[in-house]
């Protein structure tokens, strides 16, 4: 039963980075909340390599990626955001709104 | 080939129609009225060489067409359809002869028009299920766009609450076609192989079927209390629009019950026999009381049809060789009659610009020969005797009451007042517009002309020698009704 | 080394041949000077593309190949048409659509093959891994092509909030994904799907990875309650970007879904009433939205999540046990069709915004006048969308009904709110054609319609009344798609 | 084991950190910190080459990227104004909740389990064959996907085209 708190550690995490998500009115505030979500998820894969021994090692496997694709997923927003920063001198989500949400 | 050259010549015609170059108004209208004409014979062709000492299905053609879904382009013609196919070509080629006077857009108007007739006729021929419903909602388009663009000064509205009345219907139809083909076994669309199963349907489905099947049929009849998106379309489509809206949409209501209900789910229809003849009467009081309450003549005469095909459903509801007869031979009547009388209000309206009742009085002697057509129409709508209408009306009445059930007598019963407060709101009409002193107003109204005249005068021969001869439709349905009453003979309510 | 593994890669010719493409379009872009730049590297990408459709249809069914990775079925190639098709109409669209630049074009073009390369692989992923990577590779892509106007606040705009919500739901995917894996011990789907047919499979953790993993994929498919990126995306991107994310995004999405559905939730009936709840809720609140809008392409957005609802319907169908295949023939069939009009009428849309420089419905008033036939063409588009015949349109909504009600009487409730949502949809469809055709006429010019969009409205329209008059081979290809899924 | 407990109790207190703090540089900090314990606990589980990874591209990587965005867009990001929205007391409910469903269903599913040995290798060897035969597909669309990103970064925050 070793698993089972790992996958409590990461719950937390998780709910952790969802709060921010929600909460958070600057759009950099969010995307780091958003790494919070992806940690918290490649912790349980990796214990669950640990504890179940994955087929093919998955649970180390699937991280790496995960990693990537948040770089990834990083680089462009950054990019959004710093473009419509120049445009409208603002990051605070609730200020951009030329259309209606 | 005929019935698939008569279905598509009008949408051939209609193409053709685009090809046209703008402002040659003439070739477009001539080019219609070629197509409508074309299929007026071919039709005619259609009636002479159908077999009547036979009946039953005739002019078949049957080729695959979605094997996937066992679906086949599968027409055919019987009593029923005949009669409904002379009376759709006919009324269409009057209504685009009548249409000559429409000057905006004509090029569209003549576009839709013609693609409407395509869907009217694939109802009436299609013996497939899925076909029928492919045109049954091909007529749904155009006319929204006709009435939308030609009509009068509440045309959008009109046009929006007609197309989403009828969808509504449609679409409910849709499931419940779609549970019949997965109860079916072998699955499949075809409406005699259906009809050749229908004892293997369960009571309880048949039932939920029927209801389903009746909401789209009766929207388009329409059968109170779907019937409020009539008045508002009748009065604001154009007039041509209005008769080929009375005079065959209805009508498709009302073919599809006897067609579909009456041959697949005979149970059902054993069932719902004193409901429907329940609302059968409501129409027909209901519609003759509003119809009276109307100043607009044009909404007069649209409440007049609830008032009618009332009488259409009431013969239904009998299940009577008499009722099934009459209701046949009335949906045509209503067709022709109530066709000639939205031409006739057209004639005044183009003229005078109004069709307030009050407003007028002693046309009779401005205009004697629009007086006296209009006075024959009259005269066959409230069902005078020697006319088309008396026949078919009293038709109905006379299966209604042969049913041997206490309460189908009382409602029949009930429903003769409508024929009284026909006769009334008919006949003051006439004399307030067309008797009397001449109202000094419209001295200058001109007779009716030669287009007109053309368009109407055949409807007016219609009526008088079906009023002397009514065999000669009786001949057609009766076949097809006896067929029909086997079927349901069987059955004990 | 296993090198046998590695010669799989040889089925994957048409994905490498669009990888190649998209490199080839970013060097080709460096040495094309800026005038002829927009012909050549657009007619590159869509011949280029239409050369890979080739490649695809000759391509040899294999099942799952590299390491169980992607699955090569017919299912799949089914899906890449539809993929390389509406690419392949948006490159056409986005030569003709001004306000993407010139000098930014090649990168554009590079971005849209590379979008459809991720959505290839998309469709045809068997493992979660795969799934995740695509399905970020494909938002990353599309994050970037809806902020792609320069200097346009309502692109950049769309492009936050896309990304936000997109990086958000992605997050709660791969988390949900860490807890599907953690409680069956596997990332492959058919590995899944036998070990969900075990006793006790359905773990409590394995229903809570799968619920959060929904949240990944309804924010693909633009379904409620993760819909609200859409109308914002769509008025944003520029219009091809619109095009594509509605048509293909949306129908790579369906194809990632239903077989994760097909593999997790068969037979399992709460999660399959779920899902049929979620489409009910996701056909209705898109078309009560739909019916307020005034600018046609958010209109467009929430019709495409009203239509995502019916999708739905035959998604919960295909899962439901007792319609397996015509409900997965619905779902192929719908997103084929919904591909076909949606398509068109964006190409009709940019038309129009070339002359007028507007998407408000006010603006199409009397349109019909001065351009009679491109309006007749819009309506037989408006016509399909609200699923009436003859157009390709009621084929798909026959087809999704049609799985429903053989999916049983537990769902009989799903249908009839169907039936009540497309009465709704006609009512906002025709609201376009009543400004089309009813409309005063505000402007007397003709709208100029260059060769590509004409070709395009052309020829969806015919497509469109085509799969309606002569269907057989449209729902045999789907049909046939949906055997040997595994 | 005292050491996973300690990178477990430092990450959720830097998470918390995270989403909080009002400085939005102190929160770029605090996630360095929350992705260091999170390698931590990586090596603990014998995830070592993870663990490279994890502290070279996000905190060599992401956290820079994330620093200069908050520092060319300094001028708002600034302590003063308020950094959450009103939602604040559903979004607590709503994630309470979520935890709480998460560890309910993770008690009541019976997993498997047992202590598998470390490779005395350590992981690196092996992951390394794996993403070149089992993942090589993955692999290389990560690779295209970063290619992507690259594009699209350039093309969003570039001045081409304005």
């Amino acid at each position: 039963m070793m698993l089972v708190p790992f996958i409590g550690i990461s719950a937390i995490i998780f709910a952790i980075g969802v709060y921010g998500a929600l909460t958070r009115r600057n759009a950099i505030g969010i995307l780091m909340s958003l790494e919070l979500i992806f940690n918290a998820a490649n912790i349980n894969l990796v214990a669950a390599n640990k504890f179940l021994n994955l087929e093919n090692s998955i649970g180390i496997i699937f991280p790496i990626f995960v990693i990537t694709i948040a770089a990834a997923e990083a680089a462009v927003g950054l990019a959004i955001i710093l473009s419509i920063y120049r445009q409208t001198k603002t990051v605070y989500v609730e200020k951009i709104n030329i259309m209606k949400w | 080939m005929l019935l698939t050259l008569v279905t598509f010549i009008p949408l051939i015609g209609g193409l053709a129609l685009l090809f046209v170059p703008k402002g040659k108004d003439n070739i477009v209208r001539g080019i219609a009225t070629a197509a409508a004409a074309v299929a007026l014979i071919i039709s005619l062709m259609v009636l002479l060489g159908y077999d009547k000492s036979i009946g039953g299905m005739q002019f078949i053609e049957q080729c695959c067409w979605i094997p996937s879904l066992n679906v086949t382009y599968f027409m055919g013609v019987d009593g029923l359809s005949i009669a409904m196919l002379v009376l759709t070509t006919l009324l269409s080629l009057i209504s685009v002869i009548y249409s000559y006077n429409v000057t905006s857009r004509v090029k569209e108007y003549f576009f839709f028009f013609l693609l409407l007739e395509t869907g009217m006729l694939g109802v009436f021929l299609a013996l497939d299920f899925f076909l029928f419903y492919v045109f049954w909602e091909i007529t749904l388009v155009p006319m929204y766009f006709l009435i939308g663009i030609w009509g009068g000064p509440r045309k959008e509205y009109a046009a929006i609450k007609f197309f989403l009345y009828t969808l509504f219907g449609s679409v409910i139809m849709l499931l419940g076609i779609i549970a019949l083909y997965f109860t079916s076994a072998p699955h499949t669309f075809n409406m005699l192989e259906l009809a050749k199963q229908a004892p293997l349907f369960t009571k309880l489905f048949q039932n939920v079927i029927y209801v389903a099947l009746f909401i789209g049929f009766a929207i388009k009849v329409p059968v109170f209390p779907f019937h409020t998106w009539l008045p508002d379309a009748h009065v604001e489509a154009p007039t041509a629009v209005s008769v080929i809206l009375a005079g065959v949409l209805l009508k498709m209501g009302t073919y599809g019950m006897l067609r579909v209900s009456y041959s697949i789910l005979p149970q059902a229809v054993v069932y719902f026999a004193l409901p429907l003849a329940v609302l059968a009467m409501i129409n027909i009081v209901y519609g003759a009381y509003c119809a009276m309450a109307q100043k607009d003549l044009k909404k007069m005469i649209a409440y007049s049809s609830i008032n009618h095909m009332g009488y259409v459903l009431l013969g239904m509801a009998a299940m009577t060789t008499a009722g099934l007869n009459g209701a046949i031979f009335q949906m045509f009547n209503h067709g022709i009659i109530t066709g000639a009388l939205f031409l006739l209000v057209g004639v005044i309206y183009d003229r005078a610009h109004t069709r307030e009742i009050e407003g007028f009085g002693g046309l009779g002697s401005i205009m004697p020969v629009y007086t006296g057509i209009m006075t024959v129409a009259v005269f066959a709508s409230l069902g005078l005797p020697g006319l088309s209408g008396f026949w078919s009306e009293f038709m109905c009445f006379l299966g209604a009451f042969q049913v041997q059930n206490t309460w189908m007598k009382i409602i029949t019963g009930f429903s003769a007042i409508g024929i009284v407060v026909t006769a009334a709101y008919f006949l003051i009409m006439i004399q307030k517009v067309f008797l009397g002193p001449a109202n000094e107003k419209w001295k200058g109204l001109s007779e009716i002309n030669t287009r007109e005249l053309i368009s109407v005068v055949p409807l007016i021969i219609i009526m008088v020698v079906l009023g002397f001869l009514p065999r000669i439709v009786m001949e057609l349905s009766s076949a097809s009704v006896d067929s029909m009453l086997k079927a349901l003979g069987t059955i004990k309510p | 080394m296993n090198t046998a593994l590695l010669k799989d890669f040889i089925y994957l010719v048409p994905e490498i041949f669009v990888l190649c493409l998209g490199i080839l379009i970013l060097g080709f872009d460096l040495f094309i000077p800026e005038r002829f730049r927009r012909r050549y590297i657009i007619n590159l990408s869509v011949w280029g593309l239409l050369l890979s459709l080739v490649l695809l249809v000759y391509a040899p069914a294999k099942g799952l190949i590299l390491g169980n990775m992607v699955s090569i079925d017919a299912y799949g190639v089914f899906f890449k048409g539809i993929i390389i098709l509406s690419t392949v109409f948006a490159l056409t669209m986005a030569r003709y659509y001004a306000p993407i630049k010139d000098e930014v074009i090649g990168e554009f073009s590079a971005l849209v093959v590379f979008a459809a390369l991720g959505m290839m692989f998309m469709v045809s992923s068997s493992d979660l891994l795969m799934i995740f990577l695509s399905v970020e590779f494909v938002s990353i892509a599309f994050f970037v092509l809806t902020g792609y106007i320069k200097n346009d606040p309502k692109s950049a705009e769309g492009a936050l909030k896309y990304f936000l919500i997109g990086a958000f739901s992605a997050g709660i995917f791969v988390y949900g994904m860490s807890l599907v894996i953690t409680s069956t011990g596997t990332t492959n789907l058919k590995a899944m799907t036998e070990i969900l047919r075990g006793p006790g499979a359905y773990s409590p953790l394995f229903i809570c990875g799968f619920l959060l993993m929904l949240v990944g994929f309804g924010y693909k498919i633009a379904m409620v309650p993760f819909h609200s990126w859409a109308p914002e995306a769509y008025e944003g991107a520029p219009t091809p970007v619109t095009a594509l994310l509605s048509t293909a995004s949306k129908a790579a999405g369906f194809a990632v879904l239903l077989r994760v559905a097909l593999a997790a939730v068969t037979g399992k009936g709460d999660l399959v009433m779920a899902l049929a709840v979620l489409s009910a809720l996701t056909m209705t609140a898109g078309n009560l939205m739909a019916l307020q809008q005034n600018n046609v392409k958010r209109l467009l957005a929430y019709s495409g999540i009203a239509h995502s609802g019916y999708i739905l319907m035959g998604v919960v169908a295909a899962c439901s046990g007792t319609a397996p295949a015509l409900g997965i023939t619905s779902v192929l069939l719908y997103a084929f069709v919904y591909m076909l009009m949606n398509i068109g009428i964006f190409a009709v849309i940019i038309a129009f915004f070339n002359k007028t420089g507007s998407d408000d419905m006010q603006s199409y008033s009397g349109f019909s006048k001065s351009n009679p036939y491109l309006a007749l063409v819009l309506v037989v588009f408006l016509v399909s969308l609200a699923g009436i015949p003859p157009t390709a349109g009621f084929i798909g909504k026959f087809y999704v009904f049609s799985a429903i009600i053989q999916a049983g009487q537990k769902f009989l409730w799903l249908a009839i709110i169907g039936i009540m949502n497309s009465v709704i949809a006609l009512y906002y469809y025709f609201r376009i054609a009543y400004f089309v055709y009813f409309g005063e006429q505000k402007d007397e010019r003709k709208v100029e319609l260059s060769t590509g969009l004409a070709v395009i409205a052309g020829v969806t329209a015919v497509l469109v009344l085509l799969a309606c008059i002569y269907p057989d081979p449209f729902i045999s290809a789907a049909a046939g798609s949906v055997l040997n899924l595994w | 084991m005292l050491l996973l407990l300690l990178f477990a109790v430092v990450a959720i207190i830097s998470a918390l950190m995270v989403v909080s703090m009002k400085n939005i540089m102190h929160c770029a900090l605090f996630l360095a910190l929350f992705l260091l314990s999170v390698a931590g606990i990586f090596f603990c589980l014998d995830a070592d080459f993870l663990g490279i990874v994890q502290i070279l591209v996000y905190v060599g990587g992401i956290i820079v990227l994330i620093l200069f965005a908050v520092m060319l867009t300094s001028r708002v990001s600034s302590a003063l104004m308020e950094q959450t929205n009103e939602q604040k007391g559903l979004a607590i409910a709503a994630c309470l909740l979520l935890v709480a469903a998460i560890t309910t269903a993770a008690f009541k599913t019976s997993l498997v389990t047992a202590f598998y040995g470390a490779d005395p290798e350590g992981t690196t060897r092996t992951t390394g064959e794996l993403l070149l035969t089992v993942y090589a597909l993955p692999f290389e669309i990560a690779s295209v996907v970063l290619l992507v990103s690259l594009i699209g970064a350039i093309v969003l925050a570039g001045k081409k085209g304005e």
